[in-house]
């Protein structure tokens, strides 16, 4: 039980000490790297996994409109 | 004929026991509440399929070969064996249900080098390791799935909403506390005597709370190895039921005013932040938690290929073929420890309550830790996002947005509440490791 | 210079011995075969290089370490495993090929402990196991890489035209007789002093009736691992030749009236059957017969996956990616059976002979028993398609298509051979099980 | 031999009855959910494993185009 | 509380030391030129990543479960392993850093079978090989991963401009003096009692000058595994900086008016002459020089299913899926041995140099060679082709072409020097063969 | 250092050694095939490993954009 409780205490300080430090490092990090690092087109901020749950996966329907619309597409190319 | 003899006291119709129909029975609802109702189906699609086979009579897929050497009770292979085992059995002996009780309960008692011989004394009797044990040793017991599984979760989580907003690191910090609170949970089931729960059980069951499936498994088989079916089935289907559990609680513990605050819109993130922020947290695990290094490591180096854009082919494997395939044995490895006398225990009752309160409680605790940070700080975030702290990715987030959007319709939260739903992942794997240091 | 000494007398042109000579040309052969004709290109090229690879003389890639050091023969090594193997091997004693005969048939008499012990006795003097071993272990001795084909298999099957006309099944039974009557003439060349077979061998052998790879090889890799790659050999060899074997004997067994029949089209089948077709395979088998479980389980878990639609990853993984991994380990692996020493027997004859045997067999009981249903019911069927029931997925379905277009070339009969064709898979799993439970 | 008489007796009677109960199980399947479960669109029985037979590979030369064709949809849908 | 002091004795902050700090920078070093300069990134990431892991302090993950016992150095645990090891420690004695500096030395020399039942020992005491060192296990120490890795690159790999031009060949085969003459390199420093190298350590870090990453480490893990990692990272960054190191010794080794010299156009290339190449590779290499058949077997093993046609399935599967998941698992198993106590040494040092040479003599000798042959045959050759013989596939064949095009716009010699550098992965798997055969 | 030398000397021997036989076994191979094989089309030789170097990966905006041209075409098709 008292063992419990120490798990408990411990763990929770630990873990906020933890992502508080990481607030920091992060907040300092950013200012750093703003301040230093050579200017770039900074990203919009997208949603995470966005990737995975939006799998490109082409069904064989698809792929023959595609292969068609290729066809037709080049055929207009060549004209 | 012999043979039809054979065939007939070898099926599964003549050995079916109430236990093992139970939960191929369990598996089923598993299968249908994956497939019908979209529980989490690619995680619960295999451990359910896996939990049925694992329960198949006499088939012994789930059992290494000296548990099987064990089932089928030769009395020459229970004589080789009980000389590594250690059991009182001579030759000639009667085999009553007695004798191969103390068999299995020398064998789960048995350490490392006395499996290993077990194991290679009833190989040379012929006795083979069913499938689904090889897929757990291979994929579990080694400690191996769950990582690359994280390595793959990495290469798909954007950091950008967080690094936008880096305070609501504390929002996933909050809401781990569903899984200390559920440690004290368990430890108290067992202080008054309803449940029988040692602290490295406790611990396991606690992180559930963590919402967050690979660490579950990991830490599981690394505290409580008998208890990781019934841990990972709660897991994820309270994950499923996130959008269910989640909102009476978000709008109890917050006013119609609080809902409806609209936060500022994040700032754009440079490409070099999230490359660097990676290799920060794993310099911080590094520093300060060399425990949780194969969790955030493996999860830390996925982000980095993500970001780094000069290992697209890896970063793109990481996210489909590997993490696909190891999910599939992950999954079914799982379910071989849906075995009925591994499963139907009150113990497994307890962690289903257990689970369902370390949910609630995070929520609760993420919700309340944004209200406090309200209080402390001038700029003002919407406390529904606090609940995406349990991390849950991205359910969660999608239900502080719905949410959020009831009471404004205006108002998008998504963005926001990926922050502290990342952070949830950061956070579960923080305390998956402080547990690991304390008691492992 | 001494070097160059070592060079030439470790070189393969001064090692090669005429039986690996042999072999290597068979692999060619092979290779031949598969990508010039088309035998099974996925599964004999493989093979086929690995058979090369295996018998290259003094690289020892189809070895263990052990078999590697006695192949070597240096005195302290031999006296080492002398001691191990139990081998009558003195210090000193002059090593004369008989007496490395004598450790080579200890080896392969050896029981697990006994392997396992020579294996780290051979491996701390500087042996190593061939890559071709390590990857039999893994891929083949552990069983994985066939179940995990036929899981990919099952991914890839559509059990749609047999849930619209679910008494094709007994063509897929029917069809099993290829296999139990290759037993029986197995058992006939024994008893009839032409050849030796154990009942072990002659089931292995008779599998091959079943034209199906994977099961093929899960079936000798538990009966007769010594003839695993010749079995293999002839299964892959003996599908592709089904357009060449099967159409003779159905016209031999029909008249041109039966082979212009026309089925009826077959009913559409609604989503929810296809997805709890695999679930009733899976429980027919858990009652029934456990011992098909690892077959029948992985296939019917892939065709789950297929059906379920919320798993699409999983199974496009298990279509794609997974089954191309296992399949090049698996035909390396095969080739390391074609080891001139293990492959050029007699025996091998027999299971050519008796393989080809076990598909004509095969093929005619398919067609009678669709004539048997035709005297039997009114609903009238096409013979043609009962020749489908030996499996060979797709092939056989589209002879009995062309042969049915010969005779009516307004006849399309693919979709209702697909029936039968599908159902020979499930019945030459339930026939492997029913081997391994009475003899495994 | 007489094991092998056996086997093929036991075998193949083993085999009819497991795929006859596998009839009947699947003729009572098509039955109860036709009769409860809830009326779909139902598919076209379609040919086995014909996903495999054609793996959707795009190469370059395709890609290329489709990009083409892409760019070009884009700036036609602009205007 | 007592957790608080595990927690901080257990912190990296409180364990660091000065050698896993400055190895902890090295990693960043490597992620900083991966990722920024662009150097092999496909390798260099998951290297440098694993390096950091690897020298996390207390984190264990590049030891194995007797080394972290021995690190953890509890009496008990010392107590069993020293009957293991056969070290002299009794029971009660105190544990200084010397004792646990006598186990380590200890393991480092046990055999193979002292290493696998220290390791049975310490898992029955509960502790756990770490993640890297599993992962070394499995890929590297087993030889399966850069096997797989050349079996990719194979599949990748066009044979066409080699036999449109088959004397190219040659350049390839000078280019491999870079391999031998760092040997001797080598020697020279250890007999000029500079640095320590025995011969098996002086052929690995040769073939550092094949330029060819899968070859080096499949080398090094069996002549000199302790040199793997310092290997593997010097043979990586010189790849990387080919670009750089080329150019100026082709300058300096060539007239203008040679790098001019054009080339005719490159015949065409028949289909079925790239399907036999390989195979006529297999077959040399079964002649002249079986230990170098797991290397060349599975590259032309490669090659042979992506020109075959037959195969496209298992072709691209090795070109991508397999590969990326391979180099993965590779790029952090070596990544594991950067440990501070096996890198941080003057060897490593002279690994570098000796590297650096290797990479300098061979591409000297490419281009001399075409000069040699220019004098001794009609048909010119531009001699800057020669350095791409060093293969380093495809950096220096554009390499090769940029000095040209700097000479004379309007030469492309882009296709003429893939000759040699494709043959350069041949030869260089020759030199590895070789190697393997007069010392492994 | 001997043993050094002798690896050298054996080592590049026999690099040169096989390679040459490469040489010839190529020529021979390549001479065979033209005069016994069927004539087919010959391929032009291209650049090693390019397929490797090109991987077509499709991003999630080109693929909305691919799956709204082929709904594009498909309508225009029913026309
Ligand atoms: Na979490
Ligand atoms: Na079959
Ligand atoms: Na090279």
């Amino acid at each position: 039980m008292s063992q419990a409780v120490d798990l408990m205490v411990v763990g929770m300080g630990f873990v906020f000490a933890f992502l508080v430090f990481l607030v920091f490092a992060t907040l300092l990090m950013s200012k750093l790297l703003t301040r230093f690092a050579p200017p770039e087109p900074a990203t919009p901020a997208k949603s995470p996994r966005a990737k995975s749950k939006a799998p490109v996966s082409v069904d064989p329907d698809t792929a023959e409109a595609i292969k068609k619309a290729i066809a037709q597409f080049r055929s207009r190319h060549k004209k | 004929m012999n043979e039809i003899t054979t065939l007939w006291t070898g099926s599964g119709l003549f050995n079916l026991g109430p236990g093992q129909f139970f939960m191929i029975c369990i598996g089923l609802l598993l299968l249908f509440l994956a497939i019908r109702k979209g529980f989490e189906p690619l995680l619960l699609v295999p451990i359910g399929f896996g939990g049925i086979l694992a329960n198949i009579p006499e088939a012994g897929l789930a059992l290494s070969a000296a548990e099987n050497a064990i089932h089928i009770a030769n009395p020459d292979a229970l004589l080789a064996l009980a000389g590594v085992l250690d059991v009182g059995y001579q030759a000639g002996q009667v085999v009553t249900p007695e004798v191969l009780e103390a068999f299995r309960e020398a064998y789960k008692m048995a350490d490392y080098a006395t499996v290993q011989q077990a194991g290679v004394m009833a190989q040379s009797m012929g006795y083979t390791n069913g499938m689904l044990y090889n897929f757990y040793t291979v994929a579990i017991a080694s400690g191996a799935a769950p990582l690359i599984i994280f390595m793959g979760v990495g290469a798909m989580t954007d950091f950008g909403p967080l690094l936008a907003n880096p305070k609501t690191l504390l929002l996933g910090a909050a809401a781990q506390f569903g899984i200390f609170g559920t440690v004290l949970g368990a430890a108290l089931l067992n202080w008054s005597g309803v449940m029988d729960f040692t602290i490295l059980e406790a611990a396991a069951i606690g992180i559930i709370g963590g919402a967050d499936g690979p660490t579950s498994i990991y830490v599981s088989s690394i505290l409580a190895p008998h208890l990781l079916g019934a841990i990972a089935v709660a897991a994820y289907s309270y994950m499923a039921l996130v959008p269910m559990i989640q909102p009476p609680i978000m709008k109890a513990l917050t006013t119609e005013k609080e809902r409806s605050i609209k936060m500022s819109q994040l700032r754009p993130v440079k490409k070099t932040e999230k490359i660097v922020f990676p290799i920060v947290v794993l310099v911080a695990t590094a520093l300060f938690l060399p425990d949780a290094a194969p969790l955030l490591g493996m999860f830390c180096f996925g982000n980095l290929m993500r970001e780094c854009g000069v290992v697209e082919r890896l970063s793109d494997t990481s996210q489909n073929a590997l993490i696909n395939i190891v999910t599939i044995f992950l999954g079914l490895s799982v379910g071989s420890k849906l075995g009925a006398d591994k499963f139907l225990d009150l113990q497994t009752l307890g962690i289903l309550l257990l689970g369902m309160a370390a949910f609630c409680v995070g929520t609760s605790c993420g919700v309340l830790m944004a209200k406090l940070m309200n209080k402390l700080t001038k700029e003002q975030i919407n406390p529904l996002i606090g609940s995406a702290g349990v991390s849950a990715v991205p359910m969660a987030a999608r239900v502080s947005n719905k949410v959020g959007l009831d009471a404004n319709p205006h108002n998008f939260l998504l963005m926001h509440a990926m922050g502290p739903n990342v952070a949830g992942v950061i956070g579960s794997a923080v305390a998956a490791g402080v547990m690991i240091k304390l008691l492992g």
